[in-house]
């Protein structure tokens, strides 16, 4: 399951992926800020497409497995985060720390690009909102990148 | 001369966050008249109420994998419109 | 200190540079694999230059935290290393995850190049030996890169 | 005409790791004649049993910064002469 409700725990991801063969470890852990364009951030709220984001996270661990030789871990939180939570984590294991790096850039970056989450935060003025959804009608917009969209012949 | 008519398409539409907030509802059966793309669904939300705010291109998925406008549906198909995503 | 004897414990370095602002933690650690030249390892022991291991670090860390907008926690461990156990840590934390990945990267590199530490491995066939100085004669070589070296007018 | 000789500098080197191993020792004081440089004291240590082993131009801290072959000595420095990194 790479979605939970539960706080993340960063060692029992790198325990996962641990092993004496791989001798270097990239991780990368998304925290919650307590500012967000300008304003007081109190707390936020992470809802998401279950389904779909266990079989997109699926599809780009193992994109990236198959890509560099690397081992994932990958896990992102939904519910109600309060400031410095972890919301995602990313582990990438590996002979080489280079590729290590790399597999672990890349896993995040595509999280946040073809993954389905969403957040709302919750501001210091009482106002709510949903995360990049501010002009509905202008920033939504057909993913275009081909590894992350397919026809239903492909 | 008659011609085959082909019976209507039955998809599931599920929306989210803002999407679901600006019409008001988060699942919904549509029927088409086959054949039919991820736009015709579209366009048939664009004409409920508060679908006029939905974007030009919003982000899809056809069965839980990213799809584009000129995708074709089957019945049964599980259709998800998506606001901008905001994971990580 | 950077230098320990101790296990290396990533959950409190990555205390150590969390903060509300900084949403973004790139991190990096180095274990000890079990092979190593096509040979098998059984352990290792790791011995530095203190007192310049020190002084190192703390520019390395002090030169990508003017560099970037990151907080920088650093740690290596010396003494005897068994196979999977953590010799290096690196934590960078940043309001921006491209600045946190790209500084984490940039301090392990340095570390590696400008931090006197050595490590002597144990093979299985009962041998011993200094890692990289295999050809004592040919491997060593003066460092050649400006921030790194420094003549005592500079 | 009489010249002015100054002072021999006293300056400590540490050896480690392998270099140690090579020379036998890890650290030992020596005197040169000023002005001296890094150079000059590779060139002593050279000219000790297995010193013909050291590289051409070994890495070298001098106070714990790392300096050049031509960087100038003073009384009371610390030289430390190292063998190829592997931290990490």
């Amino acid at each position: 399951m790479y979605l939970t409700e539960s706080p993340l725990d960063p060692a029992e991801l790198l325990a996962s992926v641990q092993s004496p063969e791989l001798g270097g470890i990239a991780s990368f852990l998304g925290t919650v800020r307590n500012h967000h364009g300008g304003r007081e951030v109190l707390r936020l709220e992470y809802s998401a497409y279950g389904p779909m984001v266990e079989a997109e996270c699926a599809r780009i661990v193992a994109e990236a497995e198959s890509r560099w030789q690397v081992a994932i871990a990958l896990r992102h939180r939904i519910g109600r985060l309060e400031i410095g939570d972890a919301a995602v984590a990313v582990v990438a294991a590996s002979a080489h720390r280079d590729e290590a790096f790399v597999a672990c850039r890349h896993v995040i970056e595509e999280l946040k690009r073809r993954v389905p989450i969403w957040k709302r935060e919750v501001y210091a003025d009482g106002t709510v909102e949903w995360v990049g959804s501010g002009a509905v009608g202008q920033r939504g917009s057909e993913l275009e990148v081909a590894s992350g969209v397919r026809g239903r012949t492909s | 001369m008659p011609t085959t008519v082909a019976p209507p398409l039955t998809v599931r539409v599920l929306l989210f966050a803002s999407y679901a907030d600006t019409l008001g509802f988060d699942s919904v059966e549509l029927s088409l008249k086959a054949p039919a793309t991820v736009g015709d669904v579209l366009d048939r939300l664009r004409a409920l109420p508060g679908g006029d705010r939905l974007p030009p291109k919003p982000l899809c998925a056809l069965n839980l994998t990213h799809a584009r406008s000129d995708t074709p549906l089957a019945g049964g198909d599980e259709l998800a419109v998506l606001p901008p995503l905001a994971g990580g």
